[in-house]
């Protein structure tokens, strides 16, 4: 996989940092903005190598988009940094029309999504970015699953012209097993095969996916781990063939479950091949303060609760037949 | 006045703003829709803009040595689009393909195959930030010479948007960076002083950190004037805004400093009279609205029912 | 039906404007707050007739939801009014956090949905409100079928208490069939019983699918038409009921079929009773302008549409068989 | 100096102030997350808004007659928690509970359950609208006695919706509108004058139609003789700005002026320490960190791997 070299102990924010660093070292057009949260989001990595390429515009996110889109014009690719909340929601203008409704080359990573953003509560925690930005004609959206496919990601994003969107978790999160596709637009990967039942992951949860799967293989059951990174476009194809098979399908996402990535794999399956879907996620509440490891058991998230979810979508399928 | 160390001919430039008024109100006639009064009010300004002070080149649109053009109020589509079409941009008569489907020339300007559109607009606020982008990276480029000019309406300047921009422009010392507010007084559904009051709006861009310059913006030489002294008079450091006192709707008497006509499109009889006086307002032969009598088949969705 | 009595010619925006006023005759707590738009929203009946209860903001959107905010939180119940692009887009964060988050009684109408939005193009076509307000917890939703259904819709609005997000549609609509239901949050209408596909409409699209309807009946084949107002909470029940039945259906929206109405339905199939669904809608591209009729053409989204549609997804449901 | 004339007496103000610090750090290091900066520098406008400025009643408080308080810093919630804790608006055990799940004590300051807590928060530049609409509501409701008051963060007036409230707020002649700025020179990840210039801030609330009064935002007779001038002495017509000027970190010796204090939560014994030495800078009797030893476990999610 592109990019396996990734330093997988490392927090992912971390990571990002140290990949604007490397792409920016290849690609003279990079330029990043900060909007006051560099050393959050570690775009401050690329300031102190590159500080005439590293524009601060302060605590304002709709400017930011906009100077992004402006830098975009004159040739540059531009990496607007902020938070998944302030992009999603602040900036959600500017990102839509000065920027994806432009066709504008501005790669903008989002920072701190879903859950484990310390604990600075419900404006902090952002749930809603994948459902939010899937409506955006033309704009591409990756959740990467660990640092690997965080560097592929964004490679393929510099690489890709036209607007991008990704997140980036704070955590550190366990590398993927790895495999020979790397990243793409549109593909996903099976990261484990099995017959039983599918589970979607995007982002971090596709590692509690795997981990779900392990408890699911103790019960006897083979449950198939599909890791889709790219959430828009996003992989129809093997969407379709995996849930052809097992014929029942959990997914997972850090964030929402009303339009966002689990919406995405049903927005397929429901076109063509109806098959029982559990979506793991929040499930429409705001979240409160607490320790990530209860909050993901708050809200049903925890590997646990996927092989619950799993068995509960088998009998379901059952049920049907 | 200095008019005479100044480009363009008083009468290329009277000419031109003529024509963008009677070429805004073609447009917005034959589509049955748009905004006549910030089109108008933005007429001298574009002329001179296009006409006398920006360096462009309608054979290279995208010209790295370009001038470049941001209309963040971008309703007044029409009168950048005559501006482009008369500066040679793309054929005259594409204008009545004005919010056609299919067309190139969208209700709001949009970059996206129309030449000399740098940028997508529709939602107020937003163009002088994607301006500060560019002029950031034109100085990035290292390329000294092309400026960003920016337009925006005096109702826009409600938008934090704005001042967010505003701030920006400042805190980068970008003097390559000129806004220009259609200081019209007229919003949407009224007065600016009635809806949100802007005033003291020069010491508003002062505080921001800009330079300030009022002047008429019906006065094509006080325009040139004015961005001649940006040009080469001023000091430097600052981004410069041109605060161009106006009246919306100018030049069609019954549009003038009504809101009524921030957007309505007159039907074609009335179009007609309103070209025939705008053209005896500016001593030109009398000449009526040219599509007469083509119009377009009325909407007809639910139109039975 | 409540509000039955309401003239069924006028534009829609008329009759807001109307219901407005005699909404605030009623309830001396209602405010009306502008952003600059009020004769086109229709807003101005209200300055007219209560010019003291009408807050002019002028040209932004952020400080009118705040505003609202601050109105709801000394006992007020302020409408803030503007286009639902500027309402989904520009006011997103404010209504997030100052209005739903904070859990007050703010009704926010939004004007000029969808695709008839005069010859505006892309910016001012909101395609995504209903999928970005979706992802808000504790917001309710609904976009009315025809006038009668606004003005229930206001009524039952008004009469809870909590943040509300509504479309109205610039457009005259037909009326509706009246039932005996009205409109109740959560609750959908069967307003043509059939039993060979759902046509699961909101907002002025029920009226296209009962024109649908009519097409398939030349075909001999019944459709069922069922109109869902409420769109969140959504009336979960009547979906399970009417697609057991017909076990296939077709979703039409007014917007992009991303994460919106048509998702929200399929959300509910795919946990309990997967059947093949096509989602009418604007199939994630930027609108031009162009005229209503031939943008309703473009996107597929005529009577003709849904019936192919609904042709569609009963060969896939025999396919499946 | 007209100290007499006003309410707390000074020896009440300091305790407060110094037991807002105190708490603030308290409830910081006991949750291992917050914003210890932007607490410090507010906890003087906090002592005095809550000990001698606002009309409130912790048995009441949805009181009509209230003084209305917004933060729109919402991250300096341990400062306004403490603050209202020792105001008897809740039991000072519970600010342990800050950030704990189940809590009251959001990480934000949020609507929902805390009495005193009129608003919900997080993302900056919100609060000013919303006071904005509650003071236009205490007038429309006819209660000329309640005053809102707002307290902005200096690098939040970055953000455009500050200066659309602004715009507002004097349209409408808010003079039951009082905004604090917290003007403590330090954004979260550096200097205002570096990351993003803010001056000639006074202008620009001038320039947006507020009255100024610039005040030692530590100095408590200082900000109580400002709040005494607004209340009596000062036109009316006009929402009037306080740009209190304040240090970052105030009383904490290593995180004055200090962007790494923006946020991040001192381990126990550090806490320990900076207690302390706060104690003996307020000339108190010496107390550390009263929860030393007693801290949570870590967070284990994904913590084994
Ligand atoms: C964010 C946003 N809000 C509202 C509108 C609707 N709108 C279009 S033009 C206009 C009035 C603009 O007034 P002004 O800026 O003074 O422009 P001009 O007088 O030059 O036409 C409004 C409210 C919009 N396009 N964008
Ligand atoms: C819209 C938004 N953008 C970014 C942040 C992240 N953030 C929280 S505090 C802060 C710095 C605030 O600085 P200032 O306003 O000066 O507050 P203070 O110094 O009083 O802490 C930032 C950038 C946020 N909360 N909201
Ligand atoms: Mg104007
Ligand atoms: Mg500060």
């Amino acid at each position: 996989m592109a990019g396996s070299d990734a330093a997988p102990e490392l927090e992912m924010r971390e990571a990002f940092g140290r990949a604007l660093v490397e792409l920016g070292q290849r690609e003279p057009r990079i330029r990043v903005l900060d909007a006051d949260l560099c050393t959050s989001t570690k775009a401050s990595l690329f300031r102190d190598a590159y500080p005439g390429r590293f524009v601060q515009l302060g605590i304002a996110e709709q400017n930011l988009f906009g100077v992004a889109a402006g830098l975009a014009l004159e040739g540059f690719i531009p990496f607007p940094c902020t938070f998944a909340s302030f992009a999603a929601r602040r900036g959600l203008d500017q990102i839509a029309i000065s920027i994806c409704y432009a066709g504008l080359n501005v790669k903008i990573p989002g920072s701190y999504p879903g859950l484990p953003t310390s604990r600075a509560g419900a404006s902090h925690n952002c749930l809603e970015d994948l459902a939010v930005m899937r409506t955006l004609p033309g704009l591409r959206i990756a959740d990467p699953g660990d640092n690997a496919d965080l560097l592929a990601i964004m490679q393929a994003a510099v690489a890709t012209p036209g607007p991008v969107y990704f997140r980036v978790t704070r955590l550190t999160l366990p590398p993927l097993p790895r495999t020979a596709l790397g990243f793409q637009w549109g593909k996903g990967v099976i990261l484990r095969p099995g017959k039983d039942v599918t589970l979607f992951g995007t982002g971090m949860m596709t590692s509690l996916c795997l981990r779900a799967a392990d408890l699911l293989a103790a019960d006897s059951v083979q449950a198939e781990v599909v890791h889709l990174a790219s959430v828009k476009p996003i992989d129809r194809e093997l969407i379709l063939e995996s849930a052809g098979r097992t014929r029942c399908a959990v997914t997972a996402e850090n964030g929402t479950v009303l339009g966002g990535f689990g919406s995405a794999v049903i927005e397929v399956l429901a076109d063509r091949l109806p098959v029982p879907v559990r979506r793991i996620g929040v499930q429409d509440r705001w979240i409160e303060s607490g320790g990530i490891d209860e909050l993901f058991t708050l809200h049903g998230m925890q590997p646990s609760d996927i092989a619950a979810a799993a068995q509960d979508v088998m009998r379901a399928r059952a049920g049907q037949k | 006045m200095m008019r005479d160390q100044v480009g363009a001919p008083p009468e290329v430039l009277e000419e031109m703003a003529y024509r963008i008024r009677r070429l805004s109100m073609e447009m917005i006639t034959y589509s049955r829709w748009g905004h006549p009064g910030g089109s108008l009010s933005a007429a001298d300004i574009l002329a001179v803009l296009y006409f006398d002070v920006m360096t462009v080149d309608p054979a290279r649109p995208d010209w790295e040595q370009r001038d470049r053009f941001v209309c963040s109020k971008a309703h007044a589509a029409p009168a950048v689009y005559a501006a482009l079409a008369l500066r040679g941009f793309f054929p005259i008569d594409e204008i009545y393909t004005y919010c056609e489907l299919g067309g190139r020339l969208e209700g709001h300007v949009h970059r996206g195959g129309l030449p000399g559109i740098e940028s997508s607009g529709g939602p107020l606020g937003i163009g002088l930030s994607v301006a500060t982008g560019m002029a950031l990276g034109l100085r990035s480029k290292e390329l000294p010479r092309p400026r960003v000019f920016c337009l925006l309406g005096d109702g826009e300047s409600n938008e934090g948007n704005v001042w967010e921009a505003a701030m920006s422009a400042a805190h980068y010392h970008l003097d390559n960076l000129i806004a220009v507010v259609d200081y019209n007084k007229v919003m949407a559904k009224g007065f600016t002083w009635d809806l949100m009051g802007i005033e003291p709006l020069a010491d508003k861009w002062r505080a921001f950190g800009w330079d300030v310059l009022e002047v008429d913006g019906h006065s094509l030489a006080g325009l040139q004037e004015a961005f001649h002294q940006l040009r080469w008079v001023r000091p430097r450091g600052r981004p410069l805004v041109l605060i161009a006192h106006t009246v919306k709707g100018k030049g069609i008497d019954r549009a003038e400093f009504n809101y009524k006509w921030h957007t309505h499109a007159p039907d074609p009889e009335t179009a007609d009279q309103m070209l025939r006086a705008l053209a005896r307002a500016y001593g030109r032969p009398e000449e009526g609205y040219s599509r007469l009598g083509l119009e377009h088949s009325k909407e007809t969705f639910y139109g039975g029912e």
